[in-house]
């Protein structure tokens, strides 16, 4: 493997709230066309990492290098343009909007002229059907709100919307853990095909037979450190958990 | 067999109670309209209709304005103040010489400023909402007094009687400016992205700025909408009034903020209404009008305003979520 | 009561429609009553409707417009401002119905663009009358003497008027060290004199732009120990202020006799009504009440305790 | 070897901004008090110190009041109109040849009714907050001009006018009392079940009764409070300018909110504070003492107010979560 | 087995939240000394019928028995008092207090006497240390805010208070659905220890491992209903999924 394999890079991320280091220098890769899994205690900072890398909170220090050219990741928006997806443990939906209007926050579609541009309601609603007929088991219908929505469909909704951009890079903070059989199934399945399509995929979760079933390569993450890597291959749950308690150094 | 039949009544009933709430306004308005037209025989003749139709025009304004702020889940509470500002800008314009078109850009540059403090203090500032405009609102009293010397400037323009007298049929000019607002305002607020950022970032910051959507720049720019509005509210109230005073009109604040929630409007904000703060603004500028035709003595009109907020608060319960 | 007995049409109407400033304020509830009880005493029919407070310039209009159009035959109004009514009354003169102006002058210019005709004025001038508290004032405490001033609302054109009058009064012959607003409001006027005569130990005189600001003002005064030895003086003549003069805490108050302009105003309206000429201007009596006058001129109230000449009754049939 | 002290320093200021934020009405309080002294030799001595202090009484226990209703994340726009009421209510009784006792008694009645409507209002009625109590606003306001027929009460008892000179050293009686209600507020708030309760419900109302608290019982326990307290103010607003009358002081009701803002409580409830509301109220009154004894122009004094209110918002961010 | 043996019997429970039949006349059982789980799809229903056992919705019909009688459960007071204590799925902390208030909410120690009583704060610090010292990996100092603490954290607290108050029935909806390796074995041990000191415990789970390892009777509910019933001994995790899924009826 050369560094040219790896998609993503992350550097030494440094990141403190107040007087919590959530991280203290943590680095990991990911590669091109893999599942990657992050996975670790609680509190150990997998998703304050993965906000960084979402362009959600900045890091205090170190660099992310995408494609081997180190980027800036300052906004959501930032990360989203550079092909940089994400599922957020809070799934980041507005409640108040409906299913097709969280499907396209912040990437509208519109009709009209220049700057006198509306809302093309009627695309928008067709493609978020489809898109979500892909996935969820008890499809919701698009123009219900949020709110209305049980836990197992919302994180369908999230996922749905993240997978649906053509990214490059999806990341997912424990997209199954409140999810029911049929659903935890479809997200696997909608994993394993972002890959064979070439995305890379960040998948956090603390589900060891999930991890052991879809990913390719593993990092472990304690107490705000990358503190191992492990190809899936070459590992054992048992490995894992002692990586994770600390019971095996690195 | 009785179970299945009950069961249907009381969804029946449910259904009707959130019927009721959702439609609070229209429903309130039309009461309002039938038990005055009873009591009184000029409620409905086209004079009253007209001058109620161009006394609600400001707060209609206002109104439209507030509720952009409020669907954010914020509040402003210097939109009166903001108003007296851009009042007291067109006095200034006017009486150093300027036009009236000149001395119009005036009254809105000068509310707008008022509105940019507010979207930096609350955006960009992080100081509530609730604090900020609070604040504002001493500020925009202080600059107002201190513009125009604490003394109202009389203004006899030509362009702003047109206004005032204009109208075709019972639509008084003011009405109908307000109207355009209304339209512009549902079609901002529903049919454009800008719109939908609004309404997004007022139901979840979090979610909003995860998906890209800059909560800030949504707030500044409610706070500037607000603003800008309550400047054109500022040449119809100059209008109206033929002066632009520095002393501020409270009761269009808590009117304005009552007719949001007459409209059916939540102050947690998330869900947006354009039409039911509209119907909001009439049906109050129609409660005023119908007592004053009446002859309720002042004392009673506090109470009555107070009784049909509390009413309409309390249907809104039963909206549906 | 709703009488529709006479008003067949328009011109016959003999009904009397009031719109006067907020009813917060005892000064114009003495003028309601005024109003109310000559219409009363003279069986003509009369409906007084009020803003909301005194800032509520569109409020007022709103109800003058309501009212507008209505089966009066004649208005009586006390605008808030010099212009906020102009535009109703402009309806009301399109009708051609008469306009009897009270207390506060509609501004000349702003009439005449809108085509108003006031048929006639009365009023006191409020600054005459912050003159003579002024000549009062200047009459009580040495030349050079330090005063401060209280005023109502900021921006507020009945307070300035009366300040106004007040400081031509007095101009060049006492020291006015401090200007401030307490809102109309009892005790921020406290408040204020309080701080006022903290900070200027030999404050002579106090000036208030109203009788509830002037009790105010005794307050602190009596607080201070300096009950006698600070002269208060405010504007209005209401019963509380004459009690207070006469107890010896407000040293005097200028007495506008605002149930005399209610007075004044309905029988001017009755005046029109019958056809007869009005003169433009009536002057409202006021008058400087003193201790020694505060007896005779609360046994009086509300009518004015000097006689004074009313224009109007020689003009009613 | 650079970084960490760079580190530490960057800590330092954040720790040094937090430490601002946190106190920033006792911070400020300080400063206006050395500026207001230098400028003003008056300023401190004993006898404006007293004056002070009186004046603070009021909005003290309004502050308070308003501290509890805001830490269960509402707001009590009606407390200066319930304060009238009460007012009015104490006029009322005294007219009718009640005795002191007595009229202070049916005063904290007459308040308490309009706390009991709020508090049933948003416990039971689900009416938001901010709108309940913006029709009690108006209802209270409508209630004091009828029941006073809109005229002010003289009143002259002994007792009123022994709460208003009476002193201990520089603290008046009125100041004492205030005193004993911040002191007995603070109890109730950080060391009853009560207190902690009010905070919960602020907290997170669904967690609070899925421990078994009562949301409704609680949310209608601070409006009484505020009320009674409200009540308690007016028998020093009584006794401070000798009358009891029906007009609404609008100012008590802004400065009560902002008290609580310069006390660094969040509007959104669920953080409780006592003492920072209190060092506000005492923060506002010796900002309008000071600018009145340096003689600065009314017109300068909203925008004083404001800027106090917007800065200490700002500085509120800095407050450590 | 006798009716006897049953601790509680919820019979017949309906629950519409607007015109969304969340239960559709749910029964469940639940017997003494055991651990029952009750698992099914996203939206089936699951939460809401816990929701009407610890008395935060009171059903639109149906009873529920409790040791053979019929209880009112309109209150979460209600049926604290009956001795039913829960762990919400959104866990009911109040982020602005600390640890030892969350724990003691709603059930304050005070002292004083008569009606001025005080709160015995020492008291309360002491217990709640002791209490969360059994559970948690990373105990959080019992004076720090709940804001301030990481998922798994949270949901300590959570489990901790509700095993803390000697009750009856303590119902778990999905307590490690957050939780990492180390916190998970510590909270099924917990799980383990109430059923051996005669609690009866009711557990969501979307884990079929943790259930066939934890429970020893299991409910299916399906559309908000209770469609079939297991004893642990007696199925498989296929089973479960068919049953789950409606792939095989009851
Ligand atoms: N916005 C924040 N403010 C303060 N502290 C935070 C914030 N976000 C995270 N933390 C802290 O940072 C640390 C790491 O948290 P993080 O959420 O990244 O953990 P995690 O590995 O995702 O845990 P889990 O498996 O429970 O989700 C924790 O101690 C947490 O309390
Ligand atoms: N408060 C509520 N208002 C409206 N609908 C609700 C409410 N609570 C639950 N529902 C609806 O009731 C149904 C059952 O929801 P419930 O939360 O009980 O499912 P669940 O089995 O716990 O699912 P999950 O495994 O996703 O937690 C869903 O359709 C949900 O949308
Ligand atoms: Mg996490
Ligand atoms: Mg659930």
């Amino acid at each position: 493997m050369t560094t040219a394999d790896l998609i993503l890079q992350a550097t030494d991320i440094r990141k403190s709230f107040g007087g919590v280091h959530a991280l203290k220098g943590a680095s990991i890769t990911m590669r091109r066309g893999e599942i990657t899994a992050l996975i670790g205690d609680n509190g150990a900072g997998k998703s304050t990492l993965v906000r960084t890398i979402s362009g959600i909170h900045r890091p205090d220090s170190g660099t992310i290098t995408l494609d081997g050219e180190v980027v800036s990741l300052d906004t959501p928006k930032a990360a989203q343009k550079l092909g940089i997806e994400t599922v957020q443990q809070n799934l980041a939906l507005v409640e108040e909007l409906t299913v097709w209007q969280n499907f396209f926050l912040g990437r509208e579609k519109t009709k009209g002229v220049g700057p006198l541009r509306w809302l093309d309601r009627a695309a928008m609603k067709q493609t978020a059907s489809t898109m979500l007929g892909d996935l969820a088991v008890n499809v919701p219908p698009v123009g219900s709100r949020v709110r209305r929505l049980s836990g197992g469909q919302r994180q369908a909704v999230a996922i749905a919307r993240a997978a649906g951009w053509g990214s490059k890079i999806v990341i997912m903070d424990e997209p199954t853990a409140a999810l029911g059989v049929q659903e935890t199934e479809r997200v696997e399945q909608i994993v394993r095909k972002l890959r064979d399509q070439g995305v890379a995929v960040l998948l956090i979760s603390h589900n060891f037979d999930q991890v052991m079933r879809l990913a390719d390569h593993v990092w472990v993450m304690r107490a705000g450190n990358a503190v191992a890597e492990r190809r899936i291959a070459e590992t054992s749950g048992d490995e894992l958990v002692s990586l994770i308690t600390g019971a095996k150094a690195a | 067999m009785a179970r299945p039949s009950a069961v249907r009544s009381a969804l029946g009933e449910a259904r009707r109670l959130s019927f009721w709430a959702e439609n609070a306004a229209p429903i309130g308005l039309l009461v309002l309209v039938v038990v005055f037209a009873a009591l009184s025989p000029t409620f409905l003749s086209p004079g009253n209709i007209k001058a109620m139709l161009v006394a609600a025009a400001i707060l209609v304004i206002l109104g439209v304005a507030q509720s952009f702020v409020i669907t954010t889940g914020g509040i402003d509470l210097s939109i009166s103040a903001t108003m007296t500002v851009g009042a007291v800008g067109f006095g200034l314009a006017w009486q150093a010489g300027a036009g009236f078109i000149a001395s119009a850009l005036l009254a809105i540059i000068a509310s707008t400023v008022i509105g940019v403090i507010n979207g930096l203090l609350i955006a960009s500032g992080k100081v509530t909402d609730f604090i900020a405009t609070l604040g504002t609102l001493s500020l925009a009293t202080g600059a107002a007094l201190i513009l125009s010397a604490g003394k109202p400037i009389q203004v006899t323009s030509i362009e702003l009687l047109r206004i005032t007298t204009g109208s075709v049929g019972v639509f008084g000019y003011p009405i109908i400016i307000a109207a355009v607002v209304g339209v512009l305002g549902w079609f901002v607020m529903f049919r454009t992205r800008f719109g939908l950022h609004v309404q997004a970032v007022g139901g979840s910051e979090e979610s909003a700025v995860a998906n890209g959507i800059s909560a800030t720049r949504v707030r500044i720019a409610v706070y500037v909408i607000s603003a800008v509005l309550a400047g054109l509210a500022a040449l119809l109230l100059v209008a109206r009034v033929g002066a632009a005073e520095p002393t501020i009109n409270t009761s269009y604040l808590l009117n304005s903020i009552a007719a949001v929630v007459l409209g059916g409007v939540s102050l947690t904000g998330g869900r947006a209404k354009i039409v039911g703060p509209i119907l909001g603004a009439l049906l109050l500028t129609a409660l005023a009008n119908g007592l004053t035709l009446l002859g309720v003595s002042q004392f009673y009109q506090p109470v009555a305003v107070g009784l049909v907020v509390v009413l309409a608060a309390l249907l809104t319960r039963f909206q549906k979520k | 009561g709703c009488s529709t007995g006479g008003g067949a049409s328009d011109s016959g109407s003999t009904k009397v429609a009031a719109v006067i400033k907020g009813l917060d304020n005892p000064f114009f509830q003495a003028m309601e009553d005024g109003i109310d009880d000559t219409a009363k005493a003279d069986k003509v029919s009369a409906t007084v409707q009020a803003a909301a407070d005194i800032t509520d310039t569109t409020g007022q209009a709103d109800k003058l417009t309501t009212l507008a159009g209505q089966d009066f035959g004649c208005f009586i109004v006390n605008p808030i401002s010099g212009s906020n009514l102009v535009q109703g009354l402009a309806q009301v003169s399109a009708a051609d119905k008469p306009i009897v102006n009270i207390d506060q002058p509609v501004d000349e210019k702003a009439a005449k663009a809108g085509g108003v005709k006031i048929a006639t004025y009365i009023g006191t001038d409020n600054t005459k009358a912050g003159g003579k508290a002024g000549d009062f004032v200047a009459s009580k405490v040495a030349a050079g003497s330090k005063i401060a001033i209280i005023g109502g609302i900021s921006g507020d054109v009945t307070s300035a008027a009366r300040v106004d009058g007040f400081k031509a009064a007095i101009d060049g012959k006492l020291d006015v060290v401090q200007e401030s607003a307490a809102d109309w409001n009892r005790e921020k006027a406290l408040t204020t004199a309080t701080d006022i005569l903290a900070a200027n130990p030999g404050i002579a005189a106090f000036f208030a732009a109203n009788d509830d600001m002037g009790l105010g003002i005794v307050k602190a005064v009596e607080n201070a120990g300096l009950t006698g030895k600070v002269v208060v003086v405010s504007v209005d003549g209401n019963k509380d202020a004459l009690q207070s003069v006469k107890d010896g805490g407000l040293s005097a108050t200028v007495a506008q006799y605002p149930y005399a302009v209610g007075t004044l105003g309905v029988q001017a309206c009755q005046v029109a009504i019958q056809g007869g000429k009005l003169p433009a201007n009536v002057e409202s009596p006021t008058a400087l009440v003193t201790p020694d006058k505060a007896d005779t001129a609360l046994a009086k109230f509300p009518q004015p305790f000097e006689s004074f000449d009313n224009p109007l009754e020689k003009l009613l049939k």
